[in-house]
Order: C-alpha cells, then structure tokens, then sequence
C-alpha cells in the first residue's frame, strides 16, 4: 500500500474499532459516543473548539521545549558530579511519586491560573522520563572512547559535551519520543487542576453538562494533534541522527 | 437481604448523613436492603453508571439532571436528600467585596459543575452586571485554598454548610450570597437517581422509606445520628465536619420520597431560558415519585 | 612509490614546535602487578621505554601487550598495581598520545572532526592545516568529510593512526596500528610515522616481525604468564630500516625463533 | 561519607527543604503542611494508613509486572512486523493522549470498581514508556549483527529473540526505570478513577475533607516505597545485564 | 610447533558429514554494480570462486575488497546492482558462512555461546564438542566461559574463527581473519583453516601476500576506482603451502609489484 494511504486507512480502522466498542456496549452514547456523532459535533462546534485547542497546542509545545531543556539539563548534571548524582536521584524519584493533584494547589500558587501552572505541568510529566533515559544514555559510554578522551586531556566538562552528549543522543532521543506522547496529557491534566481555557477546559466542561460527544471531539482534536506531533518528532530525531542504525529507516 | 449499589455523589460527608444513618440504624436492614455505599471521585461518574446499569441508585444534583434528561441519560429522580440549594457565591470578609454588585472586574473561581456561568450569570444580573464583568477560572476543588490564598477573589460552587466552616476554622470569615436570593429559582441540591428502565424494582420505594426514616431520626435525635455517623467513618470525626452536620441538619428534606412538580419546571423553564438546554422533556420523564407497592 | 617519496610531503606536516629530539622522557613501569580471575597476568614486571627511541613489543595473542600499553596510559584496571615514571622527573599524564586497538572513531563526527578530536577536547584551536596534510598523506584526503560508517576497516585504522598523530605528544604509544593496511600502504604509512615521531619515545605493540625490526631501537617479545619481557633485540641503524638487510634478516629469524618459543610457553 | 549515611542525609535533608517551604509559604497548613505535623499524622493514623498501603503496594506491583510484560510484548510484535509498527504505532500514540477522566467510566465499567481498574491504570500508565524505549532499543541493533544472523540463516523470530531482544535490553531497562518510578502515580490515578482503598482513595478524601496533613502522610509513604521500589529495580537491573558499560558502577 | 603437529588433533574437529570435495559449488558474481557517493565503486565487476577452491582477494585499503565479500554473503546495499549465481543451478542462500572484518562478538554472551550462535539461530542443537574442540585448537580451550569484553584483540578474532568454522557450509567468505594474530598463531590457524575448510569454496580477504600465497588457489588483486580485478596467480601445489619454497617466493615479488601497481593506480 502506498505510504500516502497509511494514515486515512489507519484513522478508518480507529473509527471502525470505536463504532464496534460504541456498539459493543450498547450504544449508550453518554458514555461512549458513536465516532459519527463526534465527527458530526466536531464539525459544527469547530468554532468552539479551535480557539481551546489553540491554547492546548501553545501548552503541549511549551511544556514540552522546556521539559527537555530541564530534563537534559539534570541528567548532564547528574553525569557531571557523582554527588549531585547521589543526592538528587532519591529526590528525582521522589518528586515522581507525588500526584499532580497533591500539588496542584502549590503550583497554582505559585503560578497562577494561566497558561505558567499548566506548561509547568506538562514539564513535571515530562521531566522524569527524558532525565532518566538521557542519564542512562550518559551511564553506558562506550569505556574506550572515554580512556581515549581521558588520555588526550579533556576535563570533566568537554569529555561530557563532545563524547558523553553525542553518545547518549539516541537514548535521549527515545526519551523525547515518550516525552511527546506524554506531553498533551500533563497539559490536559494543568487545565484540569485549574484553567478558564484549553481542550482539557472544555472537556472538563463538556462532561459536566453531559455533553459527551463534545468531549470526545475535544479528544480526537487532542488526539490527532498528538499524532502529528509525535510523527514530526520522531521523523525529525531520525534525520538529526543519521549514524544511529535504524531498522526503520531501511524500510 | 437483597444487595443495592448507591453511588454517592462524592466522598462521604455530613450532606450524606440520612444514608449513613438509615444504614447504621439498621432502617435498610429493616426493609430488606444489604445497602453498600460507594464514593466516586468525579461527581459526574455516578450518573451515567446508573444510566449504564452499572448500579441501582445514584446521588445527584438536580440542575445536573435536568441537562442529564435533556442529553437522553435515562434516569429519573426517585427521592430528594437535601432540599435546598447548598451552592453559593463565597467571599472573604476583608475582600472589600460586600454586594455582588463590587465583583466586577474580579477573578471568580469555581468547580466545573456545568451550569455555574448560568447561575453566576444571573445573580450578576441582579446586580446590574454580566458574566463579562468578572474572570471565571476553574480551581477544581481546591475552593477554600484559592480564596483563602488570594488566587481567586470570590468562588462559585461553595457549599454553604461547608466551606463557609472551613474558612472560619482557618481563621477566616466567609461572606455566602446565596443564589436563591439573586434570582435563581430554588432547587434540590442532592437527589436519588435511578434507572429509567428499572422503576418497577421492588426495592426502590423500601429503599426512599428507610431514608425518610433515616431522615426524621436525624432531626429528632442530632447527637446520637452524629456520634453514628464517626462511629462509621472515624475519619471524619473533626471540627468541621461537627460544624457542617449542625448547619446541614435544617436542610433535609423530610419528606424524601414527594416531589414537588411545580419546583421542577419551573427550575427547567429557568434552564431553557438560560440557554442550558434546548427543550424541557417533560417531566414525567426524568421526575417521579414511587408508587406505594 | 618509495617511502623516500614521502620527503617533499612532509613540509605542511613537521612542526616547527616539535620537541627536539632528547626533550622526550624515557619512560619506566616499576613492578607493574595485575591479577584477573583467570590468574596473574603481570607480576613484578619492569620495563623501560628509552628515551626518544622506539620500542617494538611483540608476543602471543592474549599475553599482556595491550595490557602493557594501557598501563603506561594511565588507563590500568583498578585492580592492578603499577607505578608509571619518567625519566625528567616529570608526571606523565598530559604527555602520551594513545592509539588503542581498536579505531574508537566517533560515529558522529566526519574524519576531520575525529582526527581534531584531541584539540577540541582541550579547548585549544584545531590545526586544520596539518590535519588535512596529515588526512592527505595517509590516502584519506577525499574522506575527510566522511563519517566513520562509511570507511573501510583500513581507511579506519588510518583515521585513528592521523588522530595519534596530531596529538603531537612526546609519548607515543599505539597498539597494532598498521594491522588492517596492505603491504604498500603499511610501509609508507610506517615511513611517515618514523619520519614524524623522531625523537619521541615511542611505543609499538606489532604483530608483525619485520614492522617491529624496521622500526624499532628495541625489540621485545612478551611471554609467559605471568608475562616476562627478554632481553631486547636492537636492530642496527636509524628507522625505518631497509627490510631486505642482511643483518635484519638474520635478527627476524632470531625473532621468529623467539614468539615461537613465547607461543609454547604462554599457551 | 561513608555509603549507609547517605539516605538518612537525604531524608533530612528532603524535610529541611519541606519545612523551608512551609515557612516561606506563610505556614499555611491548608496549603502545606509542616513535616512536623505531617509526620506526627503518619505516626498517630499509622494504623488507618496501613492497610491502604498495603492495597496501593499490590497495585504497584502488578501493574508493574503486567505493564512491562504487556510493552515488552508489544515492542516485540513492533519489531517482528512491520505493518503491526505502521497501523499500531499511530493507535498506541493515540492512546496516549487520552486523559484517563475520560475514559475513567468505561474502565469502572470494564473492570469495576475493585483491584482491576487500578492495576489497569498503572498498567496503561507505564505501558507506553516501556514499549517506547524497548522499541528504540530494538530499532538501534548494530546491523553486522544482523548481517551477521542472515547470513546463518536465522529466521525473523530467532533473531529478534537472540540478538535485537538482549541487544535492546539496556533500552528496556531504561525503560524500566522510568516505568518504575512512574507506577506509583498510575495506581494512585487509578484510585482517583473510582475506589474504597488505597493510598491514593486516602488522599484524594483527605484532602476533599481538608485533611491536609493526612494527605501529606499518604504521600510520605507513597515516597518512602517508591523510593525503596526503584532502588531495588535499579540494582537489579545493573546485576541482571553485567556486559552493559555503566560509570555508575566503576565509582 | 609445525602446522603438521595439528595432525593429530583434528579428528573430533571433522566431520563425517562433511560434504565431499566436489559438493561446493562455484560462485559467480555477474556484472557487478555499485555507487557511493564518491563514484562508482564497481562496474560490470565479474568474479568467480571456483568450486572446492580458495581464492584469495588483495588490494589496496578502501578498493572494495569487503564490499565485493559483502555482495557475494548477499548483504549488498540496497542500491547495488548484482546477482550472484552458484554453479550447482541452487541458489546460495544458506550455504555460506561469513567472517566480517570486525569481530562482531555479542557483548552479553560467553565465547562457547558466541561460536554456537548459528545453531541456535537455526533452531538446532550446537555439537558441543566439536565447539569445545575447536576452541581447544585456536588456544581458547581456558576462555570458553569469558566475555567478549575480557579477550585481547586477537582472542576475539580467533574466537570468531571458530564460530565461522562451525558453520560447516560449502561456501566460506572471510575478511581478514588472521589480521590479529601473532605470527605463529597464524601459521598455526592457517593450516588448521586449510585443513578443514579442504573441499569448500572459499574467499579470503587479506593483506598478507603470503598468507594468500600459502592458502589461496588463486590470488587476485582488486585495484582501480571503479575496481579492477587482474588476472589471478596460481601458486603451484596444495595448500597450506610452504612459504619457503623459491616458486612462492617468486610470486610474491610479482604480486607486491601488482599490490604497488595498484596502490598508485586507485590513489
Ligand atoms: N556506507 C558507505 N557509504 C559510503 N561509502 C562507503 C560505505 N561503505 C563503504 N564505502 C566506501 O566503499 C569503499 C570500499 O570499502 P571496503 O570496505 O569494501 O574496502 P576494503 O577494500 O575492504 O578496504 P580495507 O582493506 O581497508 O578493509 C571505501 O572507499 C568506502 O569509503
Ligand atoms: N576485563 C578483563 N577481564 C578479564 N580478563 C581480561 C580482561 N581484559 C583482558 N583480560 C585478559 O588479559 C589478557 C591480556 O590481554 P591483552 O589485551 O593485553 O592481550 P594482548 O597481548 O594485547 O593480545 P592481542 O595480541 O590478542 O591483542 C588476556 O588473556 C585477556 O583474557
Ligand atoms: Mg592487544
Ligand atoms: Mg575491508
């Protein structure tokens, strides 16, 4: 099949898979919604819903920029000093345990109802995942290319930006694919702990008043912007790193 | 016993206490019932579930179902908890805001419930404003936290029984404007919701009975209902929810099982009107009172 | 081509801030130790390279060489006890330029990234100049702005050995480095080496009886396990030699003789 | 330091920070609590915490174990087809997205409202981390290796399990970690859905009654067991793949 | 120790299911094409490996030697044009066994796991013994159980040798692989190669014109951008040769004269 038909025919199977759930459960659609009926709301709320997406967009990108600046930031740390590295780790960890929710009113202290509690959140859920791989990423130097950099007298600091960095990149890069996917949902989970916009908003909304089929046209907004951002990504990280081998590349 | 699933509208607090008590005191036993009470965490699960047949009886409010009826859930109102409106506008008193009418140009912050814009909406418009004239921001449910920390200047969606208390436990003095005073027309708070289909079920009526039993006990016996209530749930044996019980006792409806047609239109005429839903069903629809079996 | 060819070449690539021939430390390993699971691989093993000459090391597969060499880098296992000096007094880290076994090209990098590895990692400005002199005169000119991937084995090991030899260090230490080139291209690639690394103390580890006894002031073969170090061949003459010597073919049977008795013993 | 210091250290060091906060916060224990109070609460409702740890370890656990057996499985099938990668990958990104208030009911509705519902949604939660990583790491094989198995004649199974699957395990267990540290949350979120048990029905109670500090104690425990969780995966993990180069274990 | 002392060694290393000489087919690489994009690499390269023969393949580092090896294993890029055909009318899919010019060792397993790596691949039982044997003869009997990581550089390559040789296939391709080893150790492996491999179609890639003297039936030379392949010499007698007799050393200087030719010719 030609490659151009893979994504209509995809999206025809996804809706397929959902009306049989739609039908599965009884087409009840103030629990699941038949796709027609969504595509039908979608079309005639577009006005609505565009201007929320919009701010969600803004979010998910910004959060997103900002977590992997933030979270290659700490794994280099973390690479740099064996102490941080021993004193920061059980915190990092820590910090992930923690529910959104739980701290949901902190933030929003901190940062108020505006588009800051909500890139902030979608950084925390980012975080952790792109720190940890890109710091595992950092760990597994190939040990010769380090004798060799040691004996040609670089310090700490170059070693890690012109071997260490480079070596790690496709380990970061898996986790800056896991930190796209992730991304909507922490900004959609920021406009659920406190927002007066945003899809999360409106599905929050939406949901209240009962109005399901909204809801979920909220969700495929989400959902195929998700798509296209992670596509973009992905197709990005592989160009950006061609001596990385890639099984998917030859196909 | 015959099992019977209720889902409650949100965890277990004083608004409940007809429930707990008709369980405690055995009045469920009483008719038959082996009643398990089970909390949701987002209050716009347990209608659907009931919808969906996942339970018999669902805790609800009743702006919430007259858009529930209008969106098609097949559910109907089987019995009323508590019979006024609990929903308030809550400010602090050193905010400055002392009228409705001082709002303007404030942040409003409140729980997405679905209709808070229609209620705020219009007792601005008793106060000569409009829906523009403030900033509404959704604080989920950290209410008393965002007024208390100058987030928000007023909040929507305040329970009078209860946040009211909490900010004075804190140290702070809330200021309520209650929405039946600012043109909205009053309502039951929270309802008992059934399945549409399921009427016919034995247990219903036995069921609505027993909470009017657990009601009147209540009113006529406030200590002992409240020394059950943390017997039960000893969690909740605190100054607040000691408060809460005392200025929710005067609220329940005592006579559970009745229902007031007129209340009921009237509230979907006031929807209607306000934009919430396009027609009114009627309302035998969605609204009923059991037949004595 | 002759390796003589080589004279008009090396204008762009000798340094005027060479070190004379005499400023480069003999180097010594005292009582070197080192034990792995499978038994004592060293054990009180002494060996001096002689200031400004070349030493060859030679020896059965799997005896230590690599080892060895690691050692004088500073790179030991954590286990192994070594104590590594120079003859000026001096420490000898900051001294040494290291061409291990393998190529250790970075995949990222194009060939002149990887052969300026040493500068950049240092903070100091490349010498493009003479490291595209140096691409040029080991057949790599065209590939300086190919990645690693794309290279033949042998067109990688000539990276690694141009990488060595832009460190421009005192101490030279390189592992096998003409392995993977055929013969023409060892022989100028050895004459270019001896021409460039005059006056350094350097340090060969070689399979290869002729390379070592070409290049070579000392000659050793390495045995036995714990290893032991012989008493030196010293090829006469100044490097890189004539192979079709006399006397060089006389000291290349006597080498033979010698790996082939350290091959019965070792194994 | 010597090594058995350190995590007493952290954890002072952890409280030292909180109770700066709390202080810079305007000692509002509605907002934050002290550590102080917070732990005087663990120690006085220790017996009311308990048994919801108990429920919340267990769906830890197995959301672990089946989320990593589930995305382990799907890397796998990514790998070993590749129309599954090209229909499956767009769904699995999809998935992602969906918030899981959305689809919240439906799972209540699934699984109802015992253990299953958790462990799903600690489950789904780690699901797409491990199977992204692990599906980088499958992608990354050094291709000699391949030539290599062609050549012998491996057929596509053989070689995926004896040379892309140990080849890819360091990505997985970078994976791992991630997943490690971010189960906790899932089942937490999952008790959000719709429970009677667990730490994170505990908080979410505790701070709809304003039980702040009790709220405060869940997630100490929360912490203190991921913390020891990860730990655990962590060394495990080093011991379990000796060939991998690791700067951690040199130090 | 001679080459003839293995002798005695090889009965558990043969096979009785060996395929009698004759049973190897020839294979033929018809109008070979390829394009990097530095220029063609071949074009309308024809190439032969008789049947039950060894042909051997020298040349200039970079010519193509590894990639020409690469078509024949079927492991052509994607963008090279090629069909490679077997006398025998089968096709040649496996019945080779191949040997890159890098060692290719997988990290996490044991030696004895790696050289059996191919029957677990295939699904079948490894011959145990026959593995154990063969490590035995290379000198790896005491490494069987270590890890890539803990062998030197010519350890590795010995050990994949082996895995090469307990393939057992009709038709063998190997680049380099005595590039690592010491000069005994490679006479040594030499004959124990030649003897085992006595009957298959065979091509080896190598630098050392002796070795391909010693080993090859046939001996070309690969030069020229695109490649070129001469006309091959045929050393006189069976393999393993030895390397003193006259005629072979004649060959040898007409053969460095060709690898010199070739040299200037693709710089
Ligand atoms: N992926 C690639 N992209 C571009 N050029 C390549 C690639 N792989 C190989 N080449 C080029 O093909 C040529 C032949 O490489 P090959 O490995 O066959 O050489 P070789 O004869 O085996 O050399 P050596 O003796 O050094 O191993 C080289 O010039 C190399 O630069
Ligand atoms: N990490 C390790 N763990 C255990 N043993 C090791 C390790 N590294 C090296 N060895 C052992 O040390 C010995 C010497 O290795 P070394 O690489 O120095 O040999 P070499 O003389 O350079 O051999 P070659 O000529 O094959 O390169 C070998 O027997 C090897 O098995
Ligand atoms: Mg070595
Ligand atoms: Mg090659």
């Amino acid at each position: 099949m030609p490659g151009f038909l893979r994504p209509p025919v995809t999206l025809a199977m996804v809706l397929l898979l959902w009306h049989g759930a739609y039908i599965l459960m009884g087409r009840q659609s103030y629990l699941l919604p038949s796709p027609w009926q969504t595509l039908e709301t979608l079309a005639a709320r577009w006005s609505t819903l565009a201007p929320h997406a919009g701010v969600t967009i803004v979010e998910i990108l910004l959060g997103l920029v900002l977590g992997c600046l933030l979270g290659g930031g700490t794994a280099l740390l973390l690479a740099l000093f064996r102490p941080v590295r021993r004193w920061l780790m059980p915190v990092l960890v820590v910090s992930q345990a923690i529910p959104v929710f739980a701290i949901a009113p902190l933030l929003v202290l901190w940062l108020g109802y505006g588009l800051g509690s909500k890139v902030a959140m979608a950084m925390l859920i980012i975080y952790f995942p792109v720190t940890a791989a890109f710091f595992d990423g950092l760990r597994r130097t190939e040990p010769g290319w380090l004798d060799l950099a040691r004996v040609m007298g670089g310090g700490r600091l170059a070693v890690l930006l012109r071997i260490r960095l480079p070596a790690a990149l496709p380990a970061f890069a898996s986790g800056l694919r896991v930190a796209t996917a992730v991304a909507p949902i922490g900004a959609v989970v920021g406009e659920w702990v406190g927002s007066s916009a945003g899809l999360g908003y409106l599905m929050l909304q939406a949901n209240a008043r009962m109005q399901v089929p909204l809801m979920f046209a909220a969700l495929l907004v989400l959902a195929a912007f998700s798509v296209a951002l992670y596509a973009l990504v992905d197709h990005g990280l592989r160009r950006l790193l061609p001596w990385v081998p890639d099984d998917h590349r030859e196909a | 016993a015959e099992k019977m699933t209720v889902l409650l509208d949100w965890f277990v607090n004083p608004d409940h206490a007809p429930l707990v008590v008709a369980k405690e005191k055995g009045f469920f036993a009483d008719a038959g019932l082996e009643v398990e009470l089970i909390a949701p965490a987002d209050p716009n699960d347990p209608p659907k579930l009931v919808a969906a047949g996942k339970a018999d009886v669902a805790v609800g409010y009743q702006p919430q179902l007259h858009l529930q009826a209008a969106e098609g859930l097949p559910l109907k109102r089987i019995g009323t908890l508590v019979a006024t409106p609990l929903n308030s506008v809550v400010t602090l008193s050193d905010s400055g805001i002392d009228s409705l009418g001082d709002l303007k140009g404030k942040k409003v912050g409140f729980s997405v419930g679905g209709f808070e814009d229609a209620l705020l909406g219009t007792m601005l418009a008793d106060a000569g404003l409009t829906l523009k004239d403030v900033e509404l921001v959704n604080v989920n449910f950290a209410l008393s936290p965002a007024l208390m920390s100058g987030q928000v200047d007023a909040v929507i969606g305040a329970f009078r029984n209860f946040e009211l208390n909490q900010l004075a436990i804190e140290g702070r003095t809330g200021v309520a404007f209650y929405p039946e005073e600012h043109g909205v027309p009053p309502y039951d708070e929270l309802i008992l919701l059934a399945n549409a289909g399921k009427l016919d079920d034995a247990r219903l009526r036995p069921f609505v009975e027993a909470v009017e039993r657990g009601t009147h006990y209540l009113v006529n016996h406030p200590d002992e209902s409240w020394q059950l209530f943390v017997k039960a749930y000893p969690d909740l044996d605190d100054e607040l929810n000691k408060r809460a019980w005392a200025d929710t006792l005067p609220r329940f409806d005592l006579t559970p099982a009745a229902l007031d047609r007129g209340r009921y239109e009237r509230f979907a005429a006031y929807l209607k009107a306000q934009g919430m839903i396009d027609a009114a069903p009627e309302l035998s629809t969605y609204a009923v009172e059991l037949p004595i079996r | 081509m002759t390796p003589d060819d080589l004279g008009s070449r090396t204008g762009p690539l000798s340094r005027p801030d060479l070190p004379p021939a005499g400023t480069a430390p003999a180097v010594t390993v005292h009582a070197a130790r080192l034990e792995w699971q499978g038994g004592a691989l060293f054990d009180a093993l002494d060996f001096t390279m002689p200031a400004g000459q070349w030493t060859c090391l030679l020896g059965p597969s799997g005896v230590g060489k690599s080892t060895l060499l690691r050692l004088v880098a500073g790179l030991a296992p954590a286990h192994a006890d070594s104590r590594v000096t120079c003859s000026d007094g001096q420490p000898l880290t900051g001294r040494v330029a290291y061409m291990a076994q393998t190529d250790l090209l970075l995949p990222w990098h194009t060939v002149y990234a990887n052969v300026t590895l040493g500068a950049r990692l240092r903070g100091e400005a490349a010498d493009r100049g003479r490291a595209l002199a140096l691409l040029d005169a080991v057949g790599l000119g065209d590939a300086a702005g190919k990645r690693p991937a794309e290279l033949s084995g042998g067109m990688r090991q000539r990276a690694a050995l141009v990488r060595t030899l832009m460190e421009d260090r005192p101490v030279i230490l390189m592992d096998e480095p003409f392995s993977a080139l055929d013969a023409v291209a060892r022989l100028r690639l050895q004459a270019l080496a001896a021409e460039l690394l005059r006056g350094r103390t350097v340090l060969l580890v070689t399979h290869d009886p002729l390379e070592a006894l070409r290049l070579g002031d000392r000659v050793h073969v390495l045995s036995g396990r714990p290893a032991r170090l012989d008493a030196p061949l010293e090829p006469p003459g100044a490097a890189p030699r004539r192979i079709d010597d006399r006397r060089i073919l006389d000291l290349q049977a006597e080498l033979l003789a010698r790996l082939a008795a350290a091959a019965a013993e070792t194994a």
